[in-house]
């Protein structure tokens, strides 16, 4: 263990792993939405710092990783953006609205 | 341990101190309001107080005006926060 | 000292990411999560990737916890906010079991890993042909274009995902609540005061970006701020979901990205740029994208139409 | 590969033009179906010669995404383009025509094109990552359009499309980690070097697109989202979305880490494939709602496409019936395209014609719309395996390499499903023919709009009819001792 955590980025590494076990715990037990929402964001964070913390050396962290991390980054916002939007919008306007629905236009 | 060096850790000791004051006070203090006092004031100190030590360590004239300038950023968007957060604090709310 | 730190800010995360995660009080978690993202960008400067640390901070962070609060104020609105009590025993204890499962075979392929070097020599060897300094850039826009391409529509379809909430009554209005403020109030003042600033140092990113850290990312998160704060001030409203121009704008920087990816093909090397002009077209494609981003990721946290003035 | 990134980039400048052009943007499947479709056939015929594929701007893997189609990436392409070129001009008739713009109609084309991007993109790419953000489009899409339906369902299965991401993606990042590629080929070659690693990547990714797949028993979210979502977003969810995950998974086993599947592994599948089938096959059958019973039905059809791993034998070792488990695998996931999304299409004229959604509403329907009535028959025809049906191809390929292999406890799964598939199916088709009389229904928009469902079962007969053609194309890439399995597997 002493000679894992010498190296810098297993230490990053290591963490990234402890974060995404805290964020499945926090996606499977809790209920509510948002709360949810953070435990997928921490997992998600988790998985890029093990991605980081796995391609550190001594130049640096891989450009590939930082990259791919980057673009991770904007996914997991994205989906985050819309499950929020969906979740407030379920709880403002319920499973589907009714009269307003353009259903009577077409099967 | 040289002067200069003395004097950053004595600053970044000051900055450390307000942080802990306003973080003290964010959790002690009773309502919203008074916690944003605590906050804004006492961090802001604090930061201020850190940029100092920054720009002494790095004894760079350029560096220390654009940590001067981040200083200058983070006081006009605390400010505007606070604001928000006091707005929002006023409005009636049912309580959770 | 350095492995000191590191190991501090590691406890800090896992400190903060639980207090997110399993915190009773549900704003206090939101709260949480983006001193979180702050820390978590700490981790990434103490990496030494800086990239990472402004786009983690930035949209990590700054967006997606403004994105979390205000579902926070939705469901509240709503009266929907979820009862801060803890999940019932056995849940919590199938949940911690399957976590440490988790955590286990994470930590075990982790500690199994070979030794590997990964590519940072052949970045390094190939970025000169992109004639970019920074290999971050080099890899998002030249040698993994393609995904990139395929992110920035990952955030169109995230925003017409977002406006098809929208109720059909109010459907081309405005999104978001209004905001007015005094006009010799502080929040209108600074409100002035900020957005040029911003604006400036969004620019800098992306011109920065190809060759230090930076780019269209960070940078258009940066713009969006901007366009927050000059609707939180109340100087101006939120665009009509249904305006043109706003739309145009929205589409633009993906629009020039696929072109050039499409002519490309065309030309014989789909996604390849020009021999000699490669760093021309990668700016040109970064300053149309990073207008598109902002546009969408504050469109994104304004969230459906809500209203119709 | 110019071919390959222009059928992924088309779908992707619909979705750009769908957002600019308002009220207009439906009007752009008239161009887009053609264009897409003719594209998916070009490429088919270019496959014909040889596989497809090159590296984007000429940057090779490990530092470059290469694209690659071989014959099973050109049948699907081209399968996908028809379902989706039908299922959008149907799609006219609710989110068309010349009406102001609204919320729905305005922003079910973008969606729409991002799904069929999702789509292509997932079917010729080969790296890890960008295997992720595409499905990542995909599932975006995919909920969005779901929640056009139910806003619960589509919250439902939004966590488990995130879930199910995460844990991809921490395999992919394992991937990275341990053989510093993303390419399957040369995770392929690099694999050995580090085992134990890549065999958690390998679960965790499996995992996760099992969950996105709906393998049972991770299927709960599927039936809600599916039966409760409008006509043509059933149609595309339970056609397409499911597969991709899939096909992400085939590959990643079958080319990315050939070998590595133990017995258990390849056991493991075989026995939820085989549950699953029978679980949604007796769920389909107790439903009473027309579009619930489809919806189980797609729970079901997918474990078929999980009996391949036992039958191709995990890819470690071309056997003589590898050929023919892959080819089932093929024309079960085409066949299952053109059908269920034929078979949802023509439940929702008939829902619509018949005003409600209960399977007793269908009493006598066949006699007020016959050609709505007809298409569900024929995509009824290839669900249940019935000869001469691209369904029918599938299950008798999969009972030739069973039985080859002499795992018959499989043989007598895909038996029972046949069975059973026919029990359910024979529920609404029984009440369609019903009674006396003709019942009044209400009109549909366009008349037209009938066509659509018969055109996508007349395909799934078609492709039973004409299946030499495609059956050649997607075995192609095999290696040569599948081509005993060939002349086996010959009907």
């Amino acid at each position: 263990m002493t000679e894992l955590l010498a190296e810098r980025g297993h230490v990053f590494a290591l963490t990234g792993a402890a974060l995404i076990a805290l964020g499945f715990y926090g996606f499977m037990a809790q209920r509510a939405v948002i709360r949810r929402l953070i435990s997928f964001n921490v997992i998600g964070s988790g998985v890029f710092l093990l991605f980081g913390g796995t391609g550190y050396s001594a130049a640096g962290v891989d450009p590939v990783p930082q990259a791919l991390i980057i673009t991770g980054i904007v996914v997991a916002l994205a989906l985050t953006a819309f499950a929020a939007a969906l979740a407030v919008r379920l709880a403002q306007g319920g499973d589907r609205d009714d009269g307003t629905d353009d259903g009577e236009a077409g099967p | 341990m040289s002067p200069g060096e003395l004097l950053i850790t004595a600053l970044l000791a000051l900055g450390v101190f307000f942080y802990a004051a306003g973080t003290v006070g964010l959790i002690r203090f009773p309502d919203t309001h008074s916690r944003l006092h605590a906050l804004t004031k006492a961090d802001n100190l604090g930061l201020g107080f850190i940029v100092l030590a920054a720009g002494l360590h790095w004894g760079d004239a350029w560096i220390a005006g654009k940590l001067a300038l981040i200083w200058l950023l983070a006081l006009f968007a605390a400010g505007m926060a606070a604001q928000l957060v006091a707005r929002a604090a006023l409005k009636p709310e049912p309580r959770e | 000292m350095s492995l000191a730190f590191d190991l501090a800010l590691c406890a800090f995360i896992l400190g903060a990411a639980a207090l997110a995660v399993a915190g009773r009080n549900l704003f206090g978690s939101v709260v949480f999560y983006i001193v979180y993202g702050v820390l978590i960008a700490l981790a990434w400067l103490s990496l030494g990737a800086v990239d990472v640390a402004l786009a983690e901070a930035a949209i990590g962070a700054g967006v997606t916890g403004v994105l979390l609060i205000g579902a926070w104020q939705g469901m509240k609105e709503a009266g929907a906010l979820e009862d801060s009590q803890a999940p019932p025993w056995p849940v919590r204890l199938w949940a911690a079991l399957g976590a440490a499962l988790t955590g286990g075979l994470v930590i075990t392929a982790i500690i199994a890993l070979p030794g590997q070097d990964g590519l940072t020599r052949t970045v390094a060897d190939e970025q000169g042909a992109l004639a970019l300094g920074n290999p971050v850039t080099a890899v998002l826009l030249g040698f993994r274009a393609y995904d990139t391409l395929l992110e920035t529509l990952v955030l169109s379809a995230a925003l017409a995902a977002v406006w098809s909430l929208s109720p059909e009554r109010v459907w081309g209005g405005i999104p978001g609540p209004k905001h007015v403020s005094r006009p010799d109030g502080v929040m209108a003042s600074f409100g002035r005061l900020l957005p040029p600033l911003g604006l400036l140092v969004g620019v800098y990113l992306v011109w920065a970006g190809a060759d230090q850290p930076g780019g269209a990312f960070q940078a258009g998160t940066v713009l969006a701020a901007v366009w927050i704060l000059i609707v939180l001030s109340g100087l101006r409203d939120e665009p009509r979901v249904s305006s043109l121009p706003l739309r145009a704008v929205i589409i633009a920087g993906p629009a020039v990205f696929l072109g050039a990816g499409l002519a490309g093909a065309l030309a014989g090397q789909a996604l390849g740029y020009p021999p000699g002009y490669a760093r021309t077209a990668i700016l040109i494609i970064e300053y149309a994208l990073t207008v598109s981003i902002a546009a969408t990721l504050a469109l994104l946290i304004a969230g459906p139409a809500r209203r119709l003035s | 590969m110019n071919l390959l990134f222009a059928l992924a980039g088309a779908p992707l400048a619909f979705l750009l033009a769908s957002l600019i052009a308002g009220r207009h943007g439906a009007r752009l499947i008239w161009i887009a179906a053609p264009v897409i479709t003719a594209l998916a056939f070009w490429l088919a015929l270019e496959t014909h010669a040889r596989p497809q594929g090159g590296a984007l701007g000429g940057w090779m893997p490990p530092l470059g995404i290469a694209l690659e189609a071989d014959g099973l990436g050109a049948v699907l392409l081209l399968t996908c383009a028809l379902t989706a070129s039908v299922t959008g001009l149907f799609a006219l008739g609710r989110y068309g025509g010349a009406r102001p713009e609204s919320a729905r109609r305005y922003t079910f084309w973008p969606l729409f094109y991002g799904l069929w991007a999702g789509m292509n993109a997932v079917l010729v790419s080969r790296d890890l990552f960008n295997l992720y953000v595409a499905i990542e489009l995909l599932s975006i899409c995919a909920v969005a359009l779901a929640a056009f339906g139910s806003r619960q369902a589509a919250v439902n299965y939004m966590m488990i499309a995130l879930a199910g991401s995460l844990a991809y993606l921490l395999g992919a990042v394992l991937i990275y980690a341990a053989l510093g590629t993303l390419d399957m080929s040369l995770i392929a070659q690099r694999a050995p070097e580090a085992r134990a690693s890549v065999l958690i990547a390998a679960a965790l990714i499996t995992g996760g697109l099992m969950a996105k797949t709906a393998l049972f028993p991770l299927h709960g979210w599927l039936p809600p989202a599916h039966g409760a979502a409008p006509t043509a977003v059933s149609a595309l969810l339970s056609a397409l979305v499911v597969k991709a995950s899939f096909v992400i998974l085939a590959r990643v086993w079958f080319e990315g880490l050939p070998g590595l599947a133990g017995a258990g592994v390849i056991t493991a599948f075989g026995v939820l494939g085989a549950a699953a089938i029978v679980y949604g096959s007796v769920l389909a059958i107790t439903q009473t709602g027309l579009k619930a019973l489809i919806a189980y039905s797609t729970v079901a059809q997918l474990g078929y496409l999980f009996l391949v791993f036992p039958l191709a034998g995990g890819g470690e070792s071309a056997t003589p019936w590898t050929a023919g488990a892959w080819g089932a695998m093929g024309f079960h996931l085409s066949a299952h395209m053109l059908a269920k999304a034929g078979l949802f299409l023509a439940a929702g004229l008939m829902i619509y014609g018949a005003g409600g959604g209960r399977i007793a509403d269908l009493t006598g329907l066949a006699r007020a719309m016959p050609v709505t009535s007809l298409a569900f028959g024929l995509c009824a025809v290839s669900l249940m395996g019935l000869p001469p049906s691209g369904g029918f191809m599938a299950k008798y390929l999969m009972l030739i390499a069973a039985l080859a292999s002499g795992q018959w406890h499989y043989a007598l799964v895909i038996l029972a499903g046949g069975l059973m598939a026919a029990a359910y199916l024979f529920k609404p088709l029984a009440r369609l023919f019903a009674g006396t009389g003709t019942p009044a229904i209400r009109a549909l928009p366009h008349r037209s709009m009938a066509l659509a469902p018969l055109v996508l079962g007349a395909a799934a007969i078609a492709l039973g009819l004409l299946s030499a053609e495609p059956y050649a194309l997607m075995v192609s890439g095999l290696p040569e001792a599948g081509e005993a399995g060939l002349e086996e597997a010959e009907p």
